[in-house]
């Protein structure tokens, strides 16, 4: 047993949202634990009927506020709202795939009580893609971009 | 006309809030944090959105986030459950400000009921009881001693500085009056470096006995009965009936009127309850007024056999109430289960529910969120279930909810299971001979192994 | 006096019987077969004893086993249930040979009622309607028109040799009688070998009513009201209901006073339920008497608000029935969840249950011996949970149902879920408007997937 | 990936008893599926209290007609019934530990019903181990005796 062995089974109980894996192997054993896990017989979240077209799928705890160096971030919705990708109706969109964009630029707006609240981005990359359709509502921790950092 | 409504709180409330929306063919939109995404009033709703992250400041109490929720899902209306924002009057009002129908309380209701001193005021000028005292501090034992006479022994001086019950003393008639004035003013100097103190009127063996009205903000106003909930530990209610064991129908009427004379004269709107201390000689004086729907109403449901959250939502629509005598049916119980140990103090205990079968059966009723397989989040409060019954007398109900709980079974974490049981098995609560402090004495044994 | 009970039986009903027991002081005995080792009625029963391996012949249906299990276990008084050994008089006549009281019918009741053709002279002999028919075969067609006159049309004119619908005609008045009875003769002498009809009255659109009644074995019998029951898969109850949705308050009196005169006439003790047809011209008559207490039982407990096995355990503790009027309040539904697919022609579905959540709340009763992690054993019936709800109408009763529908989430297994759904939602079950042939044309709409 | 990393996978959701298991990565995406998981949630056996003595607590299907060849082989009881070593009370018991039986020697009377059953060995063998007292109930399958059978 390395410690990629090690590293890849913490990622497995990370990205499968169970509570607990357990290895016993060649006199060895590994007990990998969450705190929050997501139960093994709740409800199939798929079942989960939200309003939001593109549900936040994403198990990483990543937000914007995010700024580690993966390659291929997910940016997440801040708050709940609609989503525009442009200023107005018709202006150009704030950003296209393949665009670079540091902190500090305008990713896009989340109307939201009548407010348009523009989102900035935090890290620096080149959109790699766009998840979500202009004028579309969106809800908190909703997967908005990927971005490339580098 | 309300067609949608999002429910803009958790657990076992959203999903019984959720339970009458359906019934009357309303549309829901749930709101979660992300701790709760696998909760099943986000799997039961028509519809549901994410709001925030686990902490409630950035989620559940969140106005903002919670009206965009709304907004983008077109719901015309939001339930605020209890907790949370169900008595913030900006919340009520941010609503109405965009035309979304609040299920509650006035902006003014709330406002003037948070508020303990305005509250008092208002039902004394309703022709309310309240806790006779003298109006601010009293100079001397001789002006003390006028103001005890006329409101009647036994009185407690208490010091206008004080708390933890220095400087606080009882006199039970005119004979002692000056003795305890002076011991209690010269411990209130020594001890808060201010001599002054106040006459109260005082409340023995004071039960927690509250009234259920409804009103349609016209001043139209119908009450429910009471429900007993003496049954506190440090001001948390952990079981509370209806009818009570020691108000009779004349009291009843009596307190029922009083209720309803307060809540009319702020055109109460909603349901709302009354809240009274009641002494040992059957005086009740008004203690504050809970501007929403409460832990505790399935008791009141289960004796007058009707739905508190439907008439709240109707009321929301504007429908009149008509004012009409509800009788009490029976004899309804409602324990709470905590994810706590009672064998320790109560501390809570969040975690995996790994076995999970609620009671069942005739005249029971169970209220939860929770299932085998659900992880209790530790970001919110710790109560799983409530588990209600119904039978012909409070005798037959306490058989009953002992019957209940013992075939209710939760294995993962502690929960109260075991306190209630204790409790619904002593002698005091058999008699209902206790008041609002009786957990300070009541003793628990330790658990069977 | 009893004190202590055992339960010949497994599943939800043992659990439902047992829960009467605890709440009114009684001690238990559950029974198991090896294969119910983990089942809840053995965890809640205070005693409980394996009785055999998991064929019901050589376990729940040994009155040895079962009787010798009481005696080292000191029951002195066993409750059979329903199915198993409930109706079986040999073994109601052994338990008072061993000085263990049977809870339910007399020997005699069993032995009377469970004889179709005693049951129903004895009926007719007490003035309780039965089928009217020729006695025996007729002859000629104007013997046969005598008897259909004196009925009174439609008549069916049947093959005493008959069976599938041939040598079977209707006859709706006199001028057709002799063409239809000869064609039917002519049938059943081509099909069968013989010539010979009957005549009896036709019963059309036909639903099953049935009446619950309670004796004491003195004569003395109350009834509970009726319960709609005409919803069935053959022969196979699926939803109940009570009241029924085209019995007034005065067919009520008159089928509850027939089914009185009945049980009365034979002395009945216990519970018992007497089943009629009812036409579409609202003439009743008489099928049989079930001498135990019925899966459906819960529909009537809750418009009476009333414990039906406390009665049975009150009667066999030698308590008198007072004659007495037992209203109906608001309208019940029951409907029966069983591991089965019903879309695939209802094939059981036994296995795993993995994910098990009840539906709860105001007006919602389940009675279930289910739980997430329980294995559903393959040797008994498919039924895991009976769901019941209450409201103050039948429409908000069907409405409460649907909602309680889709919150009980049972995976792992096929259930008769979706087929309620679809039922209750449509619009034949929400007019009232079906009899007991309902469900052969009734088409199931495709799952979602 | 290759094929040994899928194994590995397949192990760790077989030992989890998780019911699905997704990994994304690299472009990748692994769904692994079991039909039937035992989930953790089943109620605990030992949680049954049964009234009798020494309940039968074996996994194993045998009983006294079982007649597989292993020492130290457990007879149970066939009926429910009060248990008696020896035909009165003033009689010496059946059988002793040491003792040697053959098929047809009775080895005890059950109870039950005011009937005298007695119960018959089908095995030949030695009495290790006499497992119930002498005037106990007895249930169903309860555990009586152990002969090691040769």
């Amino acid at each position: 047993m390395n410690l990629d062995r090690l590293r890849e089974i913490i990622v497995l109980v990370e990205e499968s949202g169970v509570s607990e894996i357990e290895i016993e192997e060649d006199g060895l054993r590994i007990v990998v634990r969450k705190d929050s896990p997501r139960p093994a017989t709740a409800p199939e979240p798929q079942i989960v009927a939200p309003v939001i077209a593109s549900p936040a799928t994403s198990d990483e705890e990543s937000t914007v506020s995010d700024t580690t160096e993966d390659p291929g971030q997910k940016i997440h919705a801040p708050i709940v709202g609609t989503y525009f990708s442009a200023p107005s109706p018709d202006s150009d969109p704030f950003i296209t795939v393949g665009q670079r964009v540091k902190p500090g630029d305008v990713l896009c707006i989340i109307e939201a009580m009548k407010l348009m609240n523009e989102i900035e981005s935090e890290v620096s990359g080149v959109v790699l893609e766009i998840l979500v359709e202009n004028g579309v509502p969106v809800e908190f921790d909703q997967p908005l971009f990927v971005i490339e950092t580098t | 006309m309300i067609k949608k409504v999002l429910i803009a709180n958790r657990g076992e409330i959203a999903l019984r809030i959720m339970r009458t929306c359906h019934e009357m063919g309303l549309k829901t939109v749930a709101v979660f944090s992300t701790a709760d995404r696998d909760s099943l009033h986000v799997r039961f709703s028509d519809e549901a959105v994410c709001i925030g992250p686990p902490e409630s400041r950035d989620s559940y109490l969140r106005p903002d986030r919670i009206i965009a929720a709304a907004e983008v899902t077109g719901a015309d209306a939001i339930h605020p459950g209890y907790g949370f924002l169900s008595e913030n009057a900006a919340f009520s009002e941010i609503c109405a400000d965009h035309k979304i129908k609040f299920i509650g309380a006035s902006p003014e209701n709330i406002r003037l009921m948070g508020n303990k001193s305005f509250a008092k005021k208002t039902m004394l000028a309703a022709g309310v009881p309240v806790v006779p005292g003298s109006d601010g501090e009293v100079a001397t034992p001789e002006e003390g001693l006028k103001v005890a006479e006329e409101m009647g022994f036994p009185v407690m001086i208490k010091a206008s500085a004080g708390g933890g019950g220095r400087g606080m003393r009882l006199a039970t008639g005119s004979d002692e009056f000056e003795r305890q004035f002076k011991t209690a003013s010269a411990e209130a100097g020594s001890a808060f470096g201010n001599e002054g103190v106040y006459i109260e009127k005082f409340v023995s063996g004071p039960r927690h006995i509250e009234i259920q009205v409804l009103g349609d903000g016209t001043g139209s106003c119908i009450h429910f009965g009471e429900r007993e909930c003496s049954i506190q530990r440090r001001h948390q209610k952990l079981v509370e009936e209806s009818p009570s064991p020691v108000v009779d129908a004349n009291l009843r009427a009596r307190m029922g009127e009083s209720a309803i004379l307060g809540a009319s004269s702020v055109n109460y709107e909603g349901a709302g309850t009354v809240e009274f201390l009641l002494d040992d000689q059957g005086n009740y004086y008004f203690m504050e007024m809970n501007t929403r729907i409460q832990v505790e109403h399935p008791v009141t449901e289960e004796v007058t056999d009707c739905d508190l959250v439907e008439y709240q939502i109707r009321v929301a629509m504007g429908e009149k109430v008509r004012k009409r005598d509800i009788p009490l049916l029976g004899h309804a119980i409602e324990c709470r289960i905590n994810a706590e140990n009672p064998f320790n103090n109560f501390s809570p205990s969040p975690g995996l529910i790994q076995t999970f079968h609620p009671s069942g059966g005739h005249g029971v009723r169970v209220d939860t969120h929770a299932y085998a397989g659900y992880q209790i989040p530790p970001y919110y409060d710790s109560m799983i279930a409530k588990l209600i019954v119904r039978a012909r007398t409070r005798d037959l109900a306490i058989r009953k909810m002992l019957r209940a709980l013992d075939e209710f079974v939760i294995e993962g974490v502690h929960t109260t299971i075991p306190f209630h049981q204790q409790l619904l098995s002593s002698d005091a609560f058999q008699k209902g001979d206790f008041d609002t402090r009786f957990l300070e004495t009541f003793v628990l044994k330790p658990p069977n192994l």
